[in-house]
């Protein structure tokens, strides 16, 4: 127990820097779900599976989902931006 | 600031940060060693008072339910916002007719059935974990999360239509706005007995019972009926123009 | 050592937090940045609710006065889950705006307001 | 209505109505979604002054769901402590918000009213904020406000302006957030309470450790971020360059007063006993930060052309005079504190209101675009000038009553100086608003010089042009300034104020109060001392303010010897760079900012 303890901390101790330094967008999507999950995980085995429960439907999914379609939306803003320019 | 000197300015902030909370994280309890009074009360009378088996939700939506109520609100608060910030303006139908971006992702029947079998599995899971608040780990929250990806999926199985035709209901809208005030309105009921803000009034029930813990099991669906209703008109403010297009490419 | 793990590691992703928001070239990264900077909250109140040996605060299997963790700090971080999704979701759509009206999510180049 | 009724129904009654109207916005028109929500909002100024004549004599404690404290002092549920203190601050934000929505009648076309339930819901917020007595609740109502406050901010989408703004004011206030959380976390490790009076009486006075003060700082600099206290204060002037002026209202006229009031409250129910031993080095650091608040409040708004950032400007400034209202850590300047915020709160909230109206009618904002502009519209350019001396503090103000009492009890802890501080703020802060208003509406002199970011947000906030002021507009921007001058002729105001900051600060009897259901105590009302230093002090700063003004304005043609007031207005060019308009430096300055205050606490205070 304890030394899950130990690892999932340092789990989320090199994901968290992990996250923070993919500096595209779009491969962060990546990464913070999987640290989304990490951080259920640690939930879970600290015996919290209320919050484990949230932060899966939040974390690992709610927030990842939001990103992709902000990234989207920005993707489409941008194609039409430069068909616009094109036809100019 | 060049990029450079920002960083610098932070890195000096950290050597002053770092040994500040090393410094005072050092005067912490061990971890594993926490003896607070709040804690070993709460845990001593919840399931007596409430007759809620799940102490943290007992917490939630009973002992700290104004918190929530608060939250509930905070929730609320950030989807007018993001509909404020949504809001169609007067460009947005020009644009519409000038480019159309096809981003569809093919669906194979297989996928499909699969997905709208999962669908309907995730409905009953989301139920399940929002009516189940007072007893096991869940709740309206994390239920109401659930149900609001049920649509999701049945988007992202190609169906465009049955997803407008969700969250386009006035019924969801009823749902977030219904949800967050009728928290508020549980809330005052309880003064028409003379008793304060968010006291239970309604029968305790017998411990582990579905109808069981008075006000925390509505709370909890009430709640959960918010977080359905709210994030399905979030998913439909960042949707909006895409299921537009889509609805057009269709017909 | 091993029982200051958890809030080292606290304090270790609140700095990085920090860092991404400060170091960001993107603005979406930057709320990411501000969702880890939330979760260093997480690590520090988890820890310190931790009881060793106690289970989960749900008595529906277990007589009360068994050992249990915290089941306030659970609380308070449901609200917290809540709040970083909410903030979040308002954050996010004013990125797709000032990408829609601005052209860019470079906060070097979105620098209208200054001085 | 009987106050138990009351106190609850002041928080929920808006947030059910703001449920409401968001669900009916659809189908009900732009004026019926206008009229409920200055009902409901008129409906809590009542509730806030009933509550607050309630509690006048005597603090009342509220327990929701009925979960009164256990034996031996265990707080499961959460409490309301409604005193004095803010139950005057929930009527100043129900005012506030009232004049705000009768304001934005005839504004705001575009909004498919959602503007007005956001309004409700902030405005809930903020009086819930004021009433609470538990820690985790204030910051949620903390929180509720911050949401409704940016999505507030960034309400004009059609410029990239207000989004950059509310991105950085969501950002840096954010952060503080999450520095508020852990802060309470580590009180909640240390005594395992979340109630105010529980939290302060398992602290004791025993002296404070490391780990007391870090959670201190935490906490204390979470709500200064807030409050606008330099070096946490970048995210202001942007905010309230782009928020509409309804909005700026509530945001300078009490959202930031809020933060400060935040950190009294908490230093005072929790810190108060364990920090006595170092009461004396604390003064000395908060009167620090006030102090650089001020100048660096007052020099950049004297800098500034932008009209809306200007005032902005001057809110930090004044923010810095009212932290040492709070940082003097004496019942009569707390007492000055509540008096100041009051007062300020009108006078700033119709200073912007103003500003609004010159924007309602010229489609501009910047003092060099509008020169000239102003001629003719009389009434407005009054309500100006009267604002600019509010600002200075001159005699009828009821900003005069609260820097006197701030200035004696800074003399009675050898700390006269502080009364410099004021005069430096005022005269920069007040000439600023002149010098604006001769340029403006008399067309005196050479137009002003442009600032990088003057010419931000000059559209309408309408969609045309009028020739005329609608009433709608003028009238709760007039009532808001003369409430200014009515506050300052209320009898006894400042004995009052002081017996209330007195019932504050006694944080043993509050503890008993909350916790064994003691009786409260009555307030007992302090003598007066003579206003006459002050008068003569603030009719020297509204002088000088004129003075500068005048001399800006004509520096031209009267003397060589005025360049001076060049530089002061297109000078500080390193200050000015540090406003640079990029959140990454905020958040650099806000961590270095929470690192030096951490380092004094670290040196004076263990």
């Amino acid at each position: 127990m304890r030394l899950l303890q130990c690892v999932v901390l340092l789990l989320v101790a090199i994901t968290a820097p992990g996250v923070v330094l993919s500096r595209d967008p779009k491969c962060q999507v990546v990464t913070l779900s999987f640290y989304g999950l990490i951080c259920a995980l640690m939930f879970f085995i600290f015996q919290a599976p209320d919050v484990a429960l949230s932060q899966i439907t939040i974390g690992a999914v709610m927030l990842p989902l939001m990103i992709l379609l902000t990234l989207t939306k920005m993707r489409r803003q941008n194609l039409r931006r430069e068909q616009e320019k094109k036809r100019r | 600031m060049s990029s450079r000197q920002r960083t610098t300015l932070f890195l000096i902030a950290v050597a002053g940060l770092a040994p500040l909370f090393a410094w005072g994280f050092r005067n912490l309890p061990p971890m594993g060693d926490y003896r607070g009074p709040y804690g070993y009360a709460v845990t001593q009378v919840a399931v007596y008072e409430r007759h809620a088996t799940d102490v943290v939700n007992a917490i939630n939506y009973d002992y700290r339910g104004f918190d929530t109520l608060g939250e509930e609100f905070i929730l609320f608060a950030s989807i007018l916002g993001v509909l404020l910030l949504f809001r169609p303006s007067g460009d947005d139908h020009k644009g519409k007719k000038q480019a159309q971006v096809e981003d569809a992702l093919p669906v194979s029947d297989t996928l499909r059935v699969g997905m709208q079998a999962m669908a309907g599995t995730m409905v009953i899971f989301g139920l399940y974990i929002a009516a189940h608040g007072q007893l096991t780990p869940g709740g309206g929250f994390q239920g109401g999360v659930i149900l609001a990806t049920v649509p999701l999926v049945v988007y992202l199985s190609g169906d465009v239509k049955t997803f407008e035709a969700i969250v386009s209901n006035p019924l969801t809208k009823l749902a977030e706005c219904g949800g967050a005030g009728g928290y508020a309105i549980i809330g005052a009921l309880a003064m028409l007995g003379g008793a304060h803000f968010l006291t239970n009034f309604l029968p305790l029930g017998q411990t582990g019972d579905l109808f069981s813990s008075g006000t925390i099991a509505v709370i909890s669906v009430t709640v959960g009926v918010e977080v359905t209703g709210g994030f399905l008109v979030l998913m439909r403010s960042y949707l909006r123009e895409i299921i537009e297009e889509r609805l057009q490419g269709e017909e | 050592m091993l029982n200051y793990l958890a809030y080292a590691v606290a304090a270790w992703v609140f700095l990085w937090g920090l860092y991404g928001i400060v170091t960001s070239k993107n603005l979406v990264h930057q709320v990411v940045c501000l969702a880890i900077l939330q979760t260093s909250t997480y690590v520090l109140l988890l820890a310190i609710g931790f009881k060793i040996g106690g289970t989960a605060p749900i008595f529906a299997d277990i007589p009360v006065g068994t050992p249990v963790v915290d089941p306030l700090v659970q609380a308070l971080m449901l609200t917290d889950v809540v709040v970083e999704a909410t903030v979040a979701a308002l954050l996010l759509s004013m990125v797709v705006k000032a990408n829609e009206v601005a052209g860019t999510v470079d906060p070097e180049e979105l620098r209208i307001l200054m001085g | 209505m009987s106050l138990t009724t009351a106190i609850p129904f002041c928080v929920a009654l808006p947030l059910i109505i703001a449920a409401l109207l968001a669900l009916v916005s659809r189908w009900i028109g732009r004026r019926v979604c206008d009229s409920l929500a200055i009902a409901a909002a008129a409906c809590n100024v009542l509730l806030a002054l009933v509550i607050l004549r309630g509690v006048w004599s005597h603090p009342l404690i509220y327990w929701f769901g009925n979960w009164w404290p256990r034996p031996g002092g265990v707080a499961l549920g959460i409490c309301f402590n409604v005193d004095a203190v803010g139950a005057a601050l929930a009527v100043l934000t129900a005012t506030l918000t009232l004049a705000g929505l009768i304001y934005s009648w005839k504004i705001f076309e575009d909004t498919e009213n959602h503007f007005q339930p956001l309004m409700l819901i902030f405005m809930a917020a903020m009086c819930g904020f004021s009433y609470t007595g538990d820690l985790f609740n204030l910051f949620v109502f903390f929180e509720l406000m911050s949401v409704s406050a940016f999505a507030l901010c960034g309400l004009k989408t059609l410029e990239p302006a207000p989004l950059q703004g509310a991105f950085n004011f969501a950002i840096v206030n954010t952060v503080g957030a999450f520095m508020i959380v852990m802060g309470i976390g580590l009180l909640y490790a240390r005594t395992g309470a979340l109630n105010f009076a529980q939290v302060g009486r398992s602290l004791g006075r025993t002296p404070a450790d490391a780990l007391v003060l870090l959670a201190f700082l935490l906490i204390a600099v979470g709500y200064m971020t807030k409050a606008a206290i330099v070096p946490f204060h970048f995210w202001l002037a942007d905010a309230h360059a782009v928020a509409p002026s309804p909005v700026c209202v509530l945001f300078s006229g009490v959202m930031v007063e809020l933060g400060l009031y935040a950190v009294a409250r908490i230093y005072w129910t929790i810190f108060s006993g364990t920090l006595a031993a170092h009461e004396g080095q604390l003064r000395e650091i908060l009167l620090m930060l006030a102090t650089l608040c001020a100048v660096v409040g007052g020099l950049m708004c004297y800098a500034e052309h932008h009209l809306k950032r200007l005032l902005a400007f001057s809110t930090i400034s004044h923010a810095g005079l009212m932290l040492a209202g709070i940082g003097l850590l004496t019942p009569k300047a707390l007492g000055g504190f509540l008096i100041y915020v009051l007062s300020h709160g009108t006078i700033k909230g119709g200073l912007f209101l103003s500003a609004g109206i010159l924007l309602h009618r010229h489609q501009k904002i910047g003092e060099d675009h509008l020169h000239g502009c102003g001629r003719g519209m009389w009434w407005t350019a009054a309500l100006f000038v009267i604002g600019a001396f509010g600002l200075a503090g001159i005699l009828p103000f009821g900003t005069l009553l609260g820097e006197s009492m701030i200035s004696e009890a800074a003399k009675s802890v050898q700390q006269s100086w502080i009364a410099y501080a004021f005069v430096f703020a005022e005269v920069f802060t007040a000439g600023a608003v002149l010098r604006a208003t001769f340029r403006i509406f008399f067309g005196w002199g050479e137009p002003a010089p442009t600032d990088k970011s003057s010419r931000v947000e000059e559209k309408p906030e309408t969609e045309e042009t009028r020739q005329r002021t609608p009433a709608a507009m003028f009238l709760p921007t007039a009532a808001l300034i003369l409430l200014g001058i009515a506050i300052g002729a209320v009898p006894q105001l400042r004995g009052t104020a002081e017996g209330a900051a007195g019932v504050f600060v006694d944080s043993s009897h509050y503890a008993q109060m909350v916790l064994d259901n003691a009786a409260p105590a009555p307030p007992r009302k302090a003598p007066e001392e003579p206003l006459t230093s002050s008068i003569v002090r603030s009719s020297v700063a509204g002088a000088l303010a004129l003075a500068l003004a005048l001399g800006s304005v004509f520096r031209k043609k009267l003397a060589p010897a005025l360049n001076f007031t060049r530089s002061l207005e297109l000078g500080n060019s390193a200050l000015r760079a540090a406003h640079s308009g990029h959140p990454g430096d905020y958040v650099a300055w806000q961590s270095l900012g929470m690192a030096a205050i951490g380092g004094l606490f670290a040196w004076l205070l263990h």
